[in-house]
C-alpha cells in the first residue's frame, strides 16, 4: 500500500549494491503503476454504492486517477470498494470475491457501514457484521453516511 | 421471521436470513447471541458448499440445460441479488430470485427506538427515493398522531418528492441503458442527477440519505436560491430529456432490444401485486397520487400515463412520460409555493399515539410504498411493516422471464426498476 | 540469406514494438474519446494529460498475480493468449502502409489477411472453454458463432473489390486506387466491410461475447495480469488492423491530397479508429438472436447483391 | 418487404442521429471538476460530522451533559458522563466521546440540544488507513480546534 520501501528491503538494498538500487527503482516504478491504475471491481452493497458510481460519473470522474474501469471480474480487478453495510448473508461471498483477487488487492471501506455497521449497528442486530474488516483486512477506511464523492476520492489517493 | 410453519409448502428455507440461521427476529423477545469469527466461518463453510453445490450441479450426464448463478455479485444486478438461472444454451427455463444478501433488519430497527428515532432508516431502505420514503414515514406517524402539516410545507414536501422522482427516474434511465449496453447515457443522465443532487443538498445537507421531513413539517425552509435553481432546472432538463429522447428512444438496436420484451398482462401484474410504472406499462392506471391522492396532489393538473404493451419499451415510455409529468407539477408547484411557515410548532416532541393501526402509503419511483405501523399506545413503535414496491415488483420475473433469452433477462430486470435494499429491507 | 535473417528480424523486432506501442496509444485514445464524448475528462493524472496513463497500466498489469483456477484445463489455458496474439502480429507482414514499407508483398495477400484473421475465433474458443466458467463459455460460444457467421458478409463484400481490382496483392489494391478510392465504387461493400469488422473484433453494439452487463467479462472472466493484457492488447490490435484492412482495401491507403505516403495511411486509419469508438460509445448492444438475423437476413443478401451487381457491371464494361 | 427496407432506413438514420448527439456533447465543456486541484464548494448546510460549536463569547462550547442528544441519537453515536463541577454552577461534561462513523448525520440531537451547542461541521473529504481517527474526543476536539484558530490570529 505505501510508496516507500519497507525497512527490511532497504537493508538488503544497500548489502546488493548496484543490483539494489535497480530492483529498488524496479519497485519504484511498480508502485507508480500500481497507484495509478487502480482498477475498482463494480461492487456495490448499498446507498454507498451510488455515490460510487457518482464518482465515477462524468462531474467527479474517477478516470482522471485511472480509476474508472471498473471491471466485473474479480480477476481483473486490483481494488475493492466495500460500499455500505455488509450483511452476515452476503458476508461469505465478499470473503471468496476477495480470494479471487490476484495480489496485490486492496479494500476501500467506504461509509460508516463499512467501518463499523454504522447506523445499523445496535445491541441485538442480528443481520449485519460490524465492519467488514472482521472477515477482509481494509486497508482505508473513508466515513459518511453516505461519504461525498470528494472523500472516495481522497480515500483512493491515500490508498495509492 | 416468525418462525412460521406452512404445510405442504413446495420449497420451505430462509427468505431473507442466510439459510444457516435457526432464530426468527421478529419475534417479541427475540435476543440475538452474537457469534464469533470462528463460528462465522464455520458456518460460511456450510453456506459456500451449499452454493456450489446448487452451481456445479450436474444433471444428467445427456441433458443440455444447467445453472448459472447470476449474481449476489453481477454488474447488472443492481447490487446483490442473485438470480438462480436454469438454463438450456442461451435459453432461460426458470428463473429464481434469491434474496436477502442486502437484509439490515430496518423493520426490527423501528420497534427498537422511538419514533423519532427511526428518522433516518426509510431513506435508506430506497436509497434512490430517500425524500419520497421520508414522506412515507412521516406520513404514516402523522396519521397515528393526528396533526396539521402547513400550506408551505405541503408545497416543500410536492417539491423535494418530484425532484426526488426525477432523480431516480434519470438513475434508473442510465442503468437500465447500461443493462441493455450503452454507456453514455448513464453519465449524461448522472450530470443531470447531480444538479438534482445538489439542489437537495442546498435544502437538507446530505446528498443521497436525507432525513429532512420533521412530523408536522420540514427540518428547514427551502432557501430561495434554491428555488430559483429548481426553476432554472426545468428549462435544461427539458431540453435534455428531448436529446435523450433521440438517442436513446428512437434508436432501433434499444427499440429492437425492448419491445416485447418481458410482456407483464395486467392480470398478472395484479395477481403479483405488481405497482408503479409497471403497473402502468400494463394498461392499468393506478398510482397512489391520483387514486388515493396524499399531501395536495389532487391542487394540481397532470395526468397518469399509460401503455398498453405490459413490455420493457412500455415501461421505459410510462417512465420517461412520468418524468415530463414530474416537470409538469414541479412548474406549477414552484410559482405557486406560499409564503409561511416551514413547519408546526404544535408539533409535539415526545408522543405516545393511540393504539391503533395505521397506514399510509406513498407513490414511490417504483411504485406504492406504504408503511403499516401498530401503535401500543406507547413511545415505541409495536411493529413497522414496509410495503416496499420493489419486493412485489421484483416476484413477476419469475413468470416473465420464462423462456428468454439470458440478455432479456438483464432488460427485464434493468426496466423493472430493482433496488435491492428495497426487495431485503 | 542473412540479409534475409537480419530483415525478418528487424521486421520482427519492428511489428511487436508497433504493434504494442500502438495498442496502448489506442486504449489511451479510447479513454479520452469516451470520456469526452460523455463531458469528461479521461485520464488526467499520469503525465501530461494522463499521456502515460496506459503505461502504469501495463506496467500494474505484468506485476499482478496470474492466476490459473483450480479446475482450468491448464495447457489451453496458457496457450489462449498467446494465440489471440499471434494472428495480429502475423497479419501486419501484408499490411501496405507505404509503396516501399511491406514486409512481405504475398501474391494471395488479401486471402492471406483473411485466413490468419478467423484464426482468432480458437484462441477465443480456447480460452472459454479452458477457463471452465460459465460465463467464459457462453462469451466464447456467442464469439464464435458471430465470429464464423460474420465473415461471410465480409468476405462476400471483399470479394467484390478484389473482383473490381482483379488483384490479391496488398500493393496492387492500393496502387489501383490512385485515382478513385474504392469507397466511391464500391460504397454498400465498405458499409458491409465495417459492420462485419466491428463484429469481428467484438466491439459494440456487436460486443456480445463480452457483455459486461450478462457475461461480466465474457471469455476473458477468468483471465488475470499479463494474460488478460494480451486479450486486452489483442482486442486492441484488432480494431486497428480492421481499419488498417479498410484503409488499404477502400480509402486509398497512403493516397492521398498533396503528397502521398505513409502520413496518409496513418490518418485514415485513426479516423476510422474514432469513427469506431464514436459508435460504441453511443449504440446499445444487440441480443445473439437479432445479431444473427442482421448477419444472415440483412448483411449477407445485400452483399450477394452487391457481388452480383458488380460481376453484372464488370461484364458489360469490359 | 417494403416495410423491411424502409425499417432499414430508419433504423439507419436512427442510428446516425444518434451519432450526431453524441457528437454534439463531445463538443461541450466537460463538466468534470478536478477535484483534489480545483475545490468543490459543498452546500453551506452541509452535513459533516457532529461537533461542538465554539462561542467567541466564553471561547469554548456550552454543553452540559443533558445527556438529550445521547437519549435521542438513533444509533448511540455518543457516550457522556458529566457532574457538576465543585464550584457550584451548571453541570459540565467530562467525558463526550462520538464516533463518526456510527452516525447517520440526521441531525436530530441538534435539534434535541437545548443549548444549542451541536453543529455539522463541514468537512466532507475525511478518508484515514485507521478507523479509529473517527472516534473523537469532542473536549479534545474542541482544544485542538481552538489552538488552531488561535494559532492562525496570532500570524
Amino acid at each position: 500500500m505505501e510508496m516507500n520501501v519497507n525497512p527490511q528491503q532497504a537493508a538488503a538494498h544497500q548489502k546488493d549494491g548496484l543490483m539494489g538500487v535497480v530492483f529498488a527503482s524496479l519497485e519504484k516504478l511498480l508502485n507508480i503503476g500500481r497507484a495509478n491504475s487502480l482498477w475498482p471491481l463494480t461492487f456495490g452493497l448499498h446507498c454507498c454504492a451510488i455515490e460510487m458510481m457518482a464518482a465515477s460519473a462524468s462531474r467527479f470522474d474517477l478516470d482522471r486517477f485511472g480509476a474508472g474501469v471498473f471491471r466485473g471480474s474479480p480477476r481483473q480487478a486490483d481494488l475493492m470498494i466495500v460500499a455500505g453495510t455488509v450483511s452476515r448473508k452476503m458476508a461469505p461471498r465478499i470473503k471468496m470475491l476477495y480470494d479471487q483477487m490476484p495480489a496485490p488487492k486492496y479494500v476501500i471501506a467506504m461509509g460508516g457501514c463499512a467501518m463499523w455497521g454504522g447506523p445499523y449497528q445496535y445491541d441485538g442486530q442480528y443481520a449485519i457484521i460490524e465492519g467488514v474488516d472482521r472477515i477482509v483486512p481494509a486497508d482505508v477506511h473513508v466515513p459518511g453516511c453516505p461519504p461525498r464523492p470528494e472523500g472516495l476520492i481522497e480515500g483512493l489517493l491515500s490508498s495509492a | 421471521m416468525y418462525g412460521m410453519k406452512i404445510d405442504n409448502h413446495p420449497k420451505l428455507d430462509r427468505l431473507l436470513l442466510p439459510e444457516y440461521s435457526n432464530f426468527h427476529p421478529l419475534r417479541k423477545g427475540f435476543k440475538f447471541e452474537g457469534d464469533s469469527v470462528d463460528d462465522m466461518n464455520r458456518t460460511w463453510e456450510i453456506e459456500r458448499e451449499a452454493d456450489q453445490k446448487v452451481s456445479s450441479t450436474v444433471l444428467e450426464h445427456h441433458r443440455r440445460d444447467y445453472f448459472v448463478n447470476m449474481g449476489p455479485q453481477h454488474p447488472s444486478t443492481h447490487g446483490v441479488l442473485r438470480l438462480l438461472l436454469h438454463m438450456d444454451g442461451e435459453t432461460i427455463l426458470e428463473i429464481d430470485p434469491v434474496i436477502g444478501y442486502a437484509h439490515r433488519a430496518d423493520e426490527k430497527m423501528g420497534e427498537n427506538g422511538n419514533y423519532m428515532q427511526f428518522y433516518p432508516y426509510p431513506s435508506r431502505v430506497d436509497y434512490l427515493a430517500g425524500m419520497i420514503y421520508n414522506w412515507g414515514y412521516v406520513g404514516t406517524v402523522e396519521r397515528a398522531i393526528g396533526i396539521e402539516i402547513t400550506e408551505r410545507a405541503q408545497y416543500i414536501r410536492v417539491i423535494v418528492s418530484e425532484l426526488q422522482r426525477l432523480a431516480s427516474h434519470l438513475m434508473w434511465y442510465g442503468a437500465f441503458l447500461m443493462d441493455v449496453g450503452s454507456f453514455t447515457p448513464f453519465l449524461y443522465c448522472f450530470q443531470d442527477r447531480e444538479e438534482i443532487l445538489d439542489m437537495f443538498e442546498m435544502c437538507d445537507g446530505s446528498r443521497l440519505t436525507y432525513n429532512y421531513f420533521r412530523f408536522g413539517g420540514q427540518e428547514r425552509d427551502l432557501s430561495p436560491e434554491m428555488l430559483d435553481r429548481a426553476r432554472k432546472f426545468i428549462p435544461m432538463m427539458k431540453s435534455h430529456l428531448k436529446d435523450y429522447e433521440k438517442l436513446v428512444q428512437k434508436n432501433i438496436i434499444f427499440r429492437k432490444r425492448t419491445e416485447g420484451v418481458g410482456v407483464i398482462t395486467k392480470d398478472m401484474a395484479i395477481q403479483y401485486g405488481v405497482t408503479g410504472a409497471s403497473l402502468r406499462a400494463s394498461g392499468f392506471a393506478y398510482d397512489v397520487r391520483k387514486s388515493e391522492p396524499y399531501g395536495i396532489y389532487n391542487q394540481f393538473e397532470w395526468d397518469v400515463p399509460t401503455a398498453t404493451t405490459g413490455d420493457a419499451y412500455g415501461r421505459f415510455a410510462v417512465r420517461v412520460q412520468e418524468m415530463w409529468q414530474s416537470l409538469r407539477i414541479l412548474e406549477q408547484a414552484l410559482t405557486r409555493i406560499p409564503e409561511g411557515p416551514y413547519n408546526n410548532p404544535a408539533a409535539p416532541k415526545r408522543f405516545k399515539p393511540n393504539p391503533g393501526e395505521f397506514y399510509f402509503c406513498v407513490e414511490s419511483p417504483r411504485g406504492e410504498m406504504g408503511i403499516y405501523l401498530i401503535s401500543d399506545g406507547t413511545e415505541n413503535p409495536y411493529r413497522i411493516k414496509m410495503r416496499t414496491p420493489c419486493y412485489s415488483n421484483l416476484q413477476v420475473i419469475k413468470d416473465v422471464g420464462r423462456k428468454n433469452f439470458l440478455a432479456d433477462v438483464v432488460c427485464i430486470l434493468g426496466s423493472l426498476d430493482i433496488v435491492v435494499p428495497d426487495v431485503d429491507r | 540469406m542473412i540479409n534475409i535473417a537480419i530483415q525478418i528480424l528487424i521486421w520482427a523486432v519492428g511489428i511487436i514494438a508497433v504493434v504494442t506501442v500502438n495498442a496502448l496509444a489506442l486504449v489511451y485514445l479510447e479513454r479520452k474519446v469516451s470520456a469526452h464524448i460523455q463531458c469528461r475528462l479521461g485520464p488526467m493524472q499520469v503525465g501530461f494529460h494522463g499521456l502515460l496513463q496506459t503505461v502504469a497500466d501495463a506496467v500494474k498489469l505484468v506485476s499482478k498475480e496470474q492466476i490459473i483456477p483450480k479446475n482450468a484445463d491448464k495447457v489451453l489455458f496458457i496457450l489462449a493468449p498467446i494465440l489471440a496474439f499471434f494472428p495480429v502480429i502475423v497479419l501486419f507482414v501484408v499490411m501496405p502502409f507505404a509503396p516501399n514499407l511491406i514486409c512481405r508483398d504475398l501474391n494471395i495477400g488479401v486471402l492471406y489477411v483473411f485466413s490468419f484473421a478467423s484464426l482468432e475465433v480458437i484462441a477465443i474458443f480456447m480460452a472459454g472453454w479452458s477457463s471452465n466458467n460459465k460465463y467464459s463459455l457462453l462469451g466464447a460460444m456467442r464469439s464464435v458463432a458471430q465470429v464464423v457467421s460474420y465473415e461471410v458478409p465480409l468476405l462476400l463484400a471483399v470479394l467484390a473489390v478484389v473482383l473490381v481490382i482483379g488483384s490479391l496483392k496488398m500493393s496492387e489494391v492500393v496502387q489501383y486506387q490512385h485515382k478513385i478510392w474504392m469507397i466511391f465504387l464500391q460504397p454498400a461493400a465498405f458499409l458491409i466491410f465495417m459492420m462485419g469488422g466491428l463484429a469481428d473484433t467484438n466491439r459494440s453494439p456487436f460486443d456480445i461475447p463480452e457483455a459486461e452487463s450478462e457475461l461480466i467479462a465474457g471469455f476473458h472472466t477468468e483471465y488475470s495480469g499479463m494474460r488478460f493484457a494480451l486479450f486486452f492488447l489483442s482486442e486492441y490490435s484488432n480494431v486497428f488492423l480492421v481499419s488498417c484492412i479498410a484503409t488499404a482495401l477502400f480509402l486509398g491507403g497512403w493516397y492521398g491530397p498533396f503528397v502521398n505516403g505513409i502520413h496518409w495511411f496513418v490518418i485514415k486509419v485513426y479516423a476510422l479508429v474514432f469513427v469506431m469508438m464514436w459508435v460504441r460509445w453511443t449504440l446499445p448492444r444487440l441480443r445473439p438472436d437479432q445479431l444473427m438475423n442482421f448477419c444472415w437476413k440483412i448483411l449477407t443478401p445485400i452483399a450477394i447483391l452487391n457481388l452480383l451487381v458488380t460481376g453484372v457491371v464488370l461484364k458489360l464494361v469490359h | 418487404m417494403f416495410k423491411n427496407i424502409k425499417e432499414i432506413f430508419t433504423g439507419a438514420w436512427s442510428i446516425l442521429v444518434g451519432m450526431f448527439i453524441t457528437f454534439k456533447w463531445m463538443l461541450k465543456r466537460p463538466v468534470t471538476i478536478q477535484y483534489p486541484k480545483q475545490p468543490t464548494r459543498p452546500s453551506p448546510v452541509h452535513k459533516g460530522r457532529i461537533r461542538f460549536v465554539i462561542f467567541p463569547a466564553t471561547g469554548t462550547h456550552d454543553c452540559i451533559a443533558c445527556l438529550k442528544c445521547q437519549n435521542i441519537c438513533p444509533s448511540d453515536c455518543f457516550e457522556i458522563k458529566g457532574d457538576k463541577p465543585a464550584e457550584g454552577g451548571k453541570k459540565r461534561p467530562n467525558f463526550f466521546t462520538y464516533n463518526f462513523s456510527n452516525c447517520s448525520l440526521c441531525s436530530l440531537c441538534i435539534e434535541a440540544c437545548p443549548t444549542k451547542t451541536l453543529e455539522h461541521s463541514p468537512e466532507f473529504n475525511l478518508a484515514s488507513e485507521n478507523k479509529d481517527d473517527y472516534f473523537y474526543n469532542f473536549l479534545n476536539d474542541v482544544e485542538e480546534r481552538k489552538k488552531k484558530v488561535d494559532a492562525t490570529v496570532n500570524r
